[in-house]
C-alpha cells in the first residue's frame, strides 16, 4: 500500500476530490495546514508594524491507495490541482506497511476499499 | 418620517389638561389660557427633554446597527474575506458619518426644492440648539441631523452584501462616496424633506423602506450584475464560516431597529410606542415564519434562516411602522419571509450572485413593505400623518397607488445611478479585484491583514 | 413590580410645588389647585415623555439580553452544539414575540381572577396609546405591555442552558410553547396581576425573582431530570467551547438588567435608579465574590467564573432591587456566589446533568433573592411599595413569610406542570436525540447547518 | 464637566414662558411668577423624568464600554491570553463596581477640599433620591453617582492595554485597586469635585480627556516600563489573534461613548445633543484619516487601523465634546490620527513594549484633546461651562495655559504614583509571570481555563 | 520503530487515551482532521442552498512505537475506538527510520519512552 | 528521500524557520496539533470542575529533503528547537519513495528544491 500526501491550495480541494471521485477513490483524511515554500508570501500590517507571512494556507490530503492504483491516483490529483503558479504544491509517496479498518478488524488492501 | 403637524396633535393631545368638577371656573379659563400659551411655546420651539432622551438614545442604537451589520453580513462570507467584509461597513461609519455633517444633511433635508435639497446647511451651518419646527419641533435640530445621520451611514453598508468577496477596496470607497451623493441625499429629500415630491404627494414610508431599503437594494442588484459571480459559486466553500457571528449580528440589529422604527415618531410618544410594536411583533413573525418555511423546504429550521426572517421582518415593517396596528404587523410579518425565501431559492436559479441576499431581504422586504403600507395603513394608528387608509381599511386605492409609484421611482432611479456610477468607476480603475487576489482572500490582498490567529503560537 | 399606589405618589413628589416666600398667597391657591388639576390629569393618563423615552429603552434593552443569554449559553457548550444552543434563544424572541402580542398579555394581565388573567386583551384589543393606571399610569399602555413581552421571551430561553446539547429541537418549541402558557402566564399573573392572589397577599418581586428565575429555575430541574445525562458527562470534551463569547454575553446581560430592573420602576424616577444602583452593586459584588470562591477553592480565579458570579448576582437582586439599598445589595451580591457555587457543585457529584447551571444559578439565585427581600426590604428606599419592613429591618417575619409562601408555590407549580408537559410530549414524539445524533451535533442533526468554517478554503 | 449653574441656565431658557398676544396682562404676571416658582423648584431639587431617562441610559451606556473595551483589547493579544486580558477589564466592573460605592464616589465628590473628596459619603450615606444641585440639579444624586461609577470602572481597565500578556493578575488586581485610590479619586476631584484645584483654577475637561485618558495613558507607560517588554517582541506571533473581536468592541466603544460624553451634559438637553454631534463627526474623521494615513504609509488601509482611528477620535474629542462645534471636531479628529500613529511606530522604534498602544492612543489622544480644547472652545456652543474661548476663538491663552497645566500635573502625578505603586507590589510578590508561563500563556497558567476549544471533539 | 496513524471518531479520543494509558503509552500527537469514506456526509442548508458535506471531523493519533510494542497498540487503539457503525475509522502502520528526543538528543526507541 | 516530522513547541518555531532558512531550507509544512508525553498538563477548571488535560498545544513541521541533506536538517531543528525542559518534542524520519512538483511534473530530488 502506498500512502499519497499532496498538498494542495486550499481552493483546489474540490476540483481534486471530484477527480478523486471519478477514479473511485472515497477514502481520504484532509488537514488545514500551513506551508512554505517558493511562493513568496503576503505583508501584513499591524498599526504600522509590518510583519512578512510565509506560511501560507494550504491543504494536505492523504489518501492510502493500494500499489496499483498508486500512478493513477497521483497523476489525478496532480491535474486537477495544477494551476501552473508557484505554490500549486507537491505530492509525496510512501509505503505503508499495513492497514486496519477499525469497525472490521479487515487488514491490508481490503480495508482501504 | 415626520412632520409638524402630526408632532403637534399627539403632544397636544398628551397635555390637554381635564378640568375636574372641584376646580372654579376661572381656574379652568387660567388653565386653557396657560395650555394655549403652552401649546404656542411648542410651536414656536422649547425642547422636551423626554422626546429627546429618546431620540438621542434613538441615534445611538441607529449607529449601533452599523456594526451589528458588519457582523451580520461578516459571519456569512468566508474566513479570509471577514475583515474586508467588516470594513464595508464600518468605513461607513468613518465616511458618511464626516461627508454628512459637510453636505450630506444639507442636501437632504435643507430648502423646498423637489428633487433635492439646498447647500444652506453646509457645514451645519444654521443647524443649531433650537428646534427646527418642520422636522422635529420638540427636540434640538443637531439631534434630528444626527439622527438622520445614522440612517445615511447604514444604507450603503447595506448594499455591501451584493458585492462581498471580489469588489476592490478603493473601488467601493469611491462607489459608496458618490453614491451617498447621487442617490441617497435625493431620495430622502424626496420622501421626508419638506417640499420633497413623493412627500407632497403623499406616498409614506416611515422609517426609510425606500429610502433606506429599496434604494440599497436596488444598488445590490447593480453590483452583483456589474461584479459578475465569484469564483467556486455554488460550491460548498461558499459557506457562511460563523454563523454564531451572523446571529449576533441580527440580535444587534434587533435591538437597533427599535431606534429607526421608534425613533421616527421622533419623540417618546405613544405613536414612537405603536411603532415599537409593530417592529418587534414583525420581526417575530417573520422569524417564525422564516423557520416554517425552511423546515417545509428541507425538513429542518436554521439559525442563519432565524436570523434572516428576523431581518426581513424589520426591514417590511420599516416603512410601515408608524401606520399600522399589531395584528397587521403579524400579517406582513408572516408574508414577508416566504417572500424573501423564495426571491433568494431565484435569484440562486439565475445564477445571479448577489452574495449576501441584500436583493431578496431588501429590496424585495422594503417593496413589501412600501406597498404593504398602501393596504394597512389606518388613522385609528396615526391621525396626524396618515391622509388616505389603506386598501384594506377603506381608503380605497389612493393610497396604494401613491406607494408603488414611490418604490418605482426609487427603484428606476436608483438602479440606473447605480449602473452609471460603477461603469464610470470600471473604466477609471477597475471595480473587480484579480482572480488570484480574490482565491488570496480580500483580507490579505485589500488591506494586508487576516481576520485569525486562533491557534496557539 | 408596579402598582398605581407607588407611581402616584412618587410623581406627586416629585410635582410637589414648594412656595417660596416670595410668592403671594394667591398664587399659592392658584398653584395648589393647578397641582391638584395636574394630579388629576396624572390619574386619568397623560403620558410623561420622560418616564416613556426610559421605558421604551428599557423595552429593548429587555430583548438584547436574550442574543445576550445565547452568546451566554452558546459558548459554553461544544462547537458543534453552538447553533442549536443558540437557536434556542433567538427562536424564543420569534415565538414567544408573536404569542404575547396574541394571547399572553392578556392572559398575564388583564381582568382581575387571582390564578390567571381573562382573554380581554387577546390580540391586544383594547391595549392602545391611553395609559393603564393599574399598571402604568404615565406611559402608554402599548409601552407598559411591550416591556412585558421582553421578559415573557426570555424566561423560557433561560430554561434551555438545563437541556442543551441532547434535546430535540422540535420537543424544545413544543415545550416552550405550552410552558410560556401554562406556567409563565399564571405565576406573572399571580405575582404582577391585578387580583394575582401572591400581589394580593402582599409578596414582594420587584423585576422577576419568582416570575422569571424560579420559575424557569425549577423547569430546568424538571428538563435534567427528564432528558437525563449526556454522552461523556464529566469528560474533558464538555469544556466550554468559547469563553470569551460567555463573557460577551455576561457584558449584554449586564447592560440589558438594567432595563429588567430599573426599567421595573415603569419611569426615570428616583426609583429605577436606586434600583439600577443596587443591580449594578450586587452584580460587582457576586463576580468579586465568584472570584474569591474560586481563588479558595482552586487557586484560580476565572473569566467564566467572574462571569457566572455577575450572573448570580443580578439574578439575586432582581426580586429585591427597588426595595432595598446599597448596603442590602453589597450583601446580598457577595452572598449568592459562594451559594450558587456550591450547589453546582453538589449537582455535579449527583451527576445531574443541568448543563449549563441553570438550576444552580437561577433557581438558587432567584430563591435566595426573594428570600433576602424578606430580609432587606425597607420603606426608607420605597414607600409606595413596602408594605412591611423586611426582618432586619425591624418589620418581622410579616413580609419573609409571604416571600416565602411565593418562592415554594412558584416552584412546586412550575416544576409540576414541567413535568407534566415533557412527559406529554415525550409520548408523543420523544424529547431526546438519538446517540448518534448526540455525538455528531445538534447543529448539523437538528438544524442542517455547522457555526463555523474557520480555516481558510 | 457639570456645574449647577450652566445647568440652571439651559434649564431656564428652555422653561422660559413666552407669553403671546392674546394672553392677558394678568395671566402674563401669573405666569411670571409661576415661572419663578418652576424655576425655584428646579433649583431645590425636582426631578427632570427627560433628564434622568438619559442620564440612566447613559450610565448603561458607559457600562457597557468595559465589556466593549475587553473585546478591543482581547482581540488584539495571542489566542493562549484571551481570557487574561478579558479579565484585566471584566474584573473592574466588579472591584471598582463594589469600591466606588463604599468609598470611591466620597473620595471624589464629597467635600469641598482642593485636592481629594472626603469621606462624608462613605458607603453612599447622605446620596439618595434628591438632587445634587452641585453636580445634577435634575436628577437624582444616586443616578449622578453611578454615571461616575462607570466613568471609574474603565479608566483602569483602559491601563491594562499596556502590561497584557505578562502581568500577573494578583499584582493586576492589586495595581488597579490601589491606583484606583490614589489615582484616579484624587484627579476625578481635582477636575470635577466641587472645589477641586483644577476646576477652581479654569481648566476644562467636558467628559475625562484628563481624568480618564491622560491618568491611564500614562499609567500604561509606568506599567511598560516597570515590566519590561514580552519575549518574542517584533515577531510574526504576535499578530492580533482575532481582528473582528476588536472591531466589534469599537463599535461597542463607538455606541456607549454616545453616553460618556453625551451623557456629560448631565440632562437630555441641547448641549447633551451638541456633544453627541462632536462625538460622532470627531470618530468619523479620526477613522477615515487613520485609514488614509496607513494608505499612504503601507498602500492599504486596515480594519484594524479603522478601528483603532475611531477610538483615537473618540478619545480625543472627549476633552471638548461639550465646548467645540462641529467644525472643531472635524478638525481634532483628522489630526489626531496621524499623531497616534507615529507616537506608536516611535514606541515600536524605541522597543517599549506598550502592547496595545494605551500611550499612543490614550495618553497623546487625551492631551491632545485637552490642548485642542484650548484652542477650540467657544462660549457660542457652551455659554454656561466656556469662561475663556480658546486661542483660536479669540480668547488669548487664559483658556490654553490652565489646559497645560491640568494634563501636565495630571501626567506627572499619574506617572509618579504608577510607578510608586508598581514598585511596592514587585517587591512585595512579583509583577511579572515566570518565562515559562508567559509561554504557556496567562490563561492557563493565571487562570486555569483556556478560551476556545473550537474543534469539534 | 513503527508509527500508527488511527483515525478516529472525535468522541473516541478519550476512550482511546484511556486504553493507551492502561499500555503505558503516553508519547502521542493528535491532530483534528476532516474525513471523507463510507460514511455519508450530512446536508446542510444555508438559505435553501443545498450542500452535501462529505467531510467528517475525524481525530488523528499518532504514536510512534517500538516494533514489538506496535501490535498490541493498534489492537488496544482498535478495540476502544470501535462502534461497529460505519465511519469509525482505519489504523495504518510505517516504518520508522530513526527517533530523537529534542531536549536530550537521545536516538531510536529510547527516544520514545 | 527524508520526511523529517519535528514535533516543538509553537513558541520555537519561529527559531526553527529561521534555523532551517540558514540551511537554504525553504519547503516545510507546519500542523498545529497537540501532544501529549512526559510533560505533564495543566489543571483547567470550569465552574468548579476540574480538567486534567495531558494534551497540550505543540506544532508539526514536516520538510521533505534530500538524503544528503538529512542529518544536517535534523541537528538544526533539534538546536533550535531545544530549551532543555520536558515537552521540548521529537523528530521522527521516515523514507519517501517519491516527490512530485505538481506545477512541473518535476519528480524526485528536484521536485524538493
Ligand atoms: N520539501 C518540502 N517538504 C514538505 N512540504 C513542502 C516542501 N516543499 C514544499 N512544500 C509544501 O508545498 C507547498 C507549495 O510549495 P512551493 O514551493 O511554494 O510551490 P511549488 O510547489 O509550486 O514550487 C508549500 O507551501 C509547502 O506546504
Ligand atoms: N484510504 C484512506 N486513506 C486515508 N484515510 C482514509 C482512507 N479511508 C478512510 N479514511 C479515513 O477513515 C475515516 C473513516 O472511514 P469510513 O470509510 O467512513 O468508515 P469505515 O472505516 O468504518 O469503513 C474517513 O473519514 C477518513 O478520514
Ligand atoms: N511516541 C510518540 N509518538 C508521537 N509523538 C510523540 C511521541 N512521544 C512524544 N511525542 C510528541 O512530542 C511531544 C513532547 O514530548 P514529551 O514527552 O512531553 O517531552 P520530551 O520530548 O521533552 O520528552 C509530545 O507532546 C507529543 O506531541
Amino acid at each position: 500500500m502506498i500512502k499519497i500526501e499532496a498538498i494542495i491550495r486550499p481552493n483546489k480541494l474540490d476540483d481534486v476530490k471530484a477527480a478523486l471521485d471519478a477514479l473511485g477513490v472515497q477514502g481520504m483524511t484532509v488537514i488545514h495546514v500551513m506551508g512554505s515554500g517558493k511562493q513568496r508570501g503576503r505583508t501584513q500590517h499591524y498599526r504600522g508594524q509590518e510583519y512578512i507571512v510565509n506560511l501560507l494556507d494550504k491543504i494536505k490530503l492523504e489518501t492510502v491507495v493500494s500499489d496499483a492504483e498508486a500512478d493513477q491516483v497521483v497523476k489525478a490529483i496532480t491535474q486537477a490541482a495544477a494551476t501552473g503558479d508557484i505554490g500549486d504544491g507537491k505530492v509525496f509517496m510512501s509505503r505503508i506497511d499495513n492497514a486496519l479498518r477499525i469497525r472490521t478488524g479487515e487488514q491490508g488492501d481490503s480495508a482501504l476499499k | 418620517m415626520t412632520s409638524s403637524i402630526r408632532k403637534r396633535l399627539s403632544t397636544g393631545a398628551g397635555k390637554r389638561l381635564v378640568a375636574r368638577p372641584v376646580a372654579v371656573a376661572i381656574l379652568s379659563t387660567l388653565l386653557l389660557l396657560l395650555h394655549r400659551a403652552l401649546e404656542a411655546q411648542q410651536v414656536s420651539g422649547s425642547i422636551d427633554t423626554g422626546d429627546t432622551a429618546w431620540m438621542l438614545v434613538s441615534s445611538a442604537l441607529v449607529l449601533f446597527m452599523t456594526p451589528g451589520l458588519a457582523l451580520f453580513y461578516a459571519g456569512m462570507v468566508r474566513s479570509k474575506n471577514v475583515l474586508s467584509t467588516t470594513m464595508h461597513s464600518f468605513s461607513m461609519m468613518a465616511m458618511v458619518g464626516l461627508t454628512w455633517v459637510l453636505w450630506g444633511y444639507s442636501l437632504s433635508f435643507s430648502g423646498h426644492g423637489s428633487l433635492i435639497g439646498d447647500l444652506g446647511w453646509l457645514g451645519l451651518r444654521g443647524v443649531g440648539a433650537a428646534p427646527n419646527p418642520d422636522y422635529a419641533p420638540t427636540i434640538p435640530h443637531t439631534t434630528y441631523m444626527i439622527y438622520q445621520a445614522m440612517f445615511a451611514i447604514i444604507t450603503p453598508a447595506l448594499i455591501s452584501g451584493a458585492l462581498a468577496e471580489r469588489m476592490k477596496f478603493g473601488a467601493y470607497m469611491a462607489f459608496t462616496f458618490l453614491w451617498s451623493i447621487l442617490v441617497y441625499c435625493p431620495v430622502a429629500h424626496w420622501v421626508w424633506g419638506t417640499g420633497g415630491w413623493l412627500r407632497t404627494l403623499g406616498a409614506l414610508d416611515f422609517a426609510g423602506g425606500t429610502v433606506v431599503h429599496i434604494s440599497s437594494g436596488v444598488a445590490a442588484l447593480a453590483c452583483a450584475l456589474m461584479l459578475g459571480r465569484r469564483q467556486h459559486l455554488g460550491s460548498e466553500e461558499l459557506a457562511p464560516h460563523n454563523v454564531t457571528m451572523t446571529v449576533l449580528g441580527a440580535g444587534i440589529l434587533w435591538f437597533g431597529w427599535f431606534g429607526f422604527n421608534a425613533g421616527s415618531a421622533i419623540g417618546a410618544s405613544a405613536l414612537a410606542s405603536s411603532a415599537f410594536v409593530a417592529t418587534n411583533t414583525a420581526a417575530a413573525a417573520a422569524a417564525l415564519s422564516w423557520m416554517a418555511v425552511e423546515r417545509l423546504a428541507t425538513g429542518k429550521a436554521t439559525a442563519l434562516g432565524a436570523a434572516s426572517g428576523a431581518v426581513a421582518g424589520l426591514v417590511a415593517i420599516t416603512p410601515a411602522a408608524g401606520y399600522v396596528g399589531p395584528v397587521s404587523s403579524i400579517i406582513i410579518g408572516l408574508a414577508i419571509s416566504p417572500l424573501s425565501y423564495c426571491a433568494i431559492q431565484l435569484k440562486s436559479r439565475l445564477r445571479l450572485d448577489d452574495a449576501l441576499d441584500v436583493v431578496g431581504v431588501h429590496f424585495v422586504g422594503g417593496s413589501f413593505g412600501a406597498i404593504a403600507t398602501g393596504l394597512f395603513a389606518t388613522k385609528a394608528i396615526n391621525p396626524g400623518m396618515v391622509r388616505y387608509n389603506g386598501l384594506f381599511f377603506g381608503g380605497g386605492v389612493q393610497l396604494l397607488w401613491r406607494q408603488i409609484v414611490a418604490v418605482a421611482a426609487t427603484a428606476v432611479f436608483s438602479f440606473a445611478l447605480s449602473i452609471a456610477i460603477l461603469s464610470v468607476i470600471k473604466l477609471l480603475s477597475g471595480i473587480r479585484v484579480t482572480r488570484e487576489d480574490e482565491a488570496m482572500g480580500l483580507d490579505l490582498t485589500q488591506h494586508g491583514e487576516v481576520g485569525y490567529h486562533l491557534e496557539a503560537v
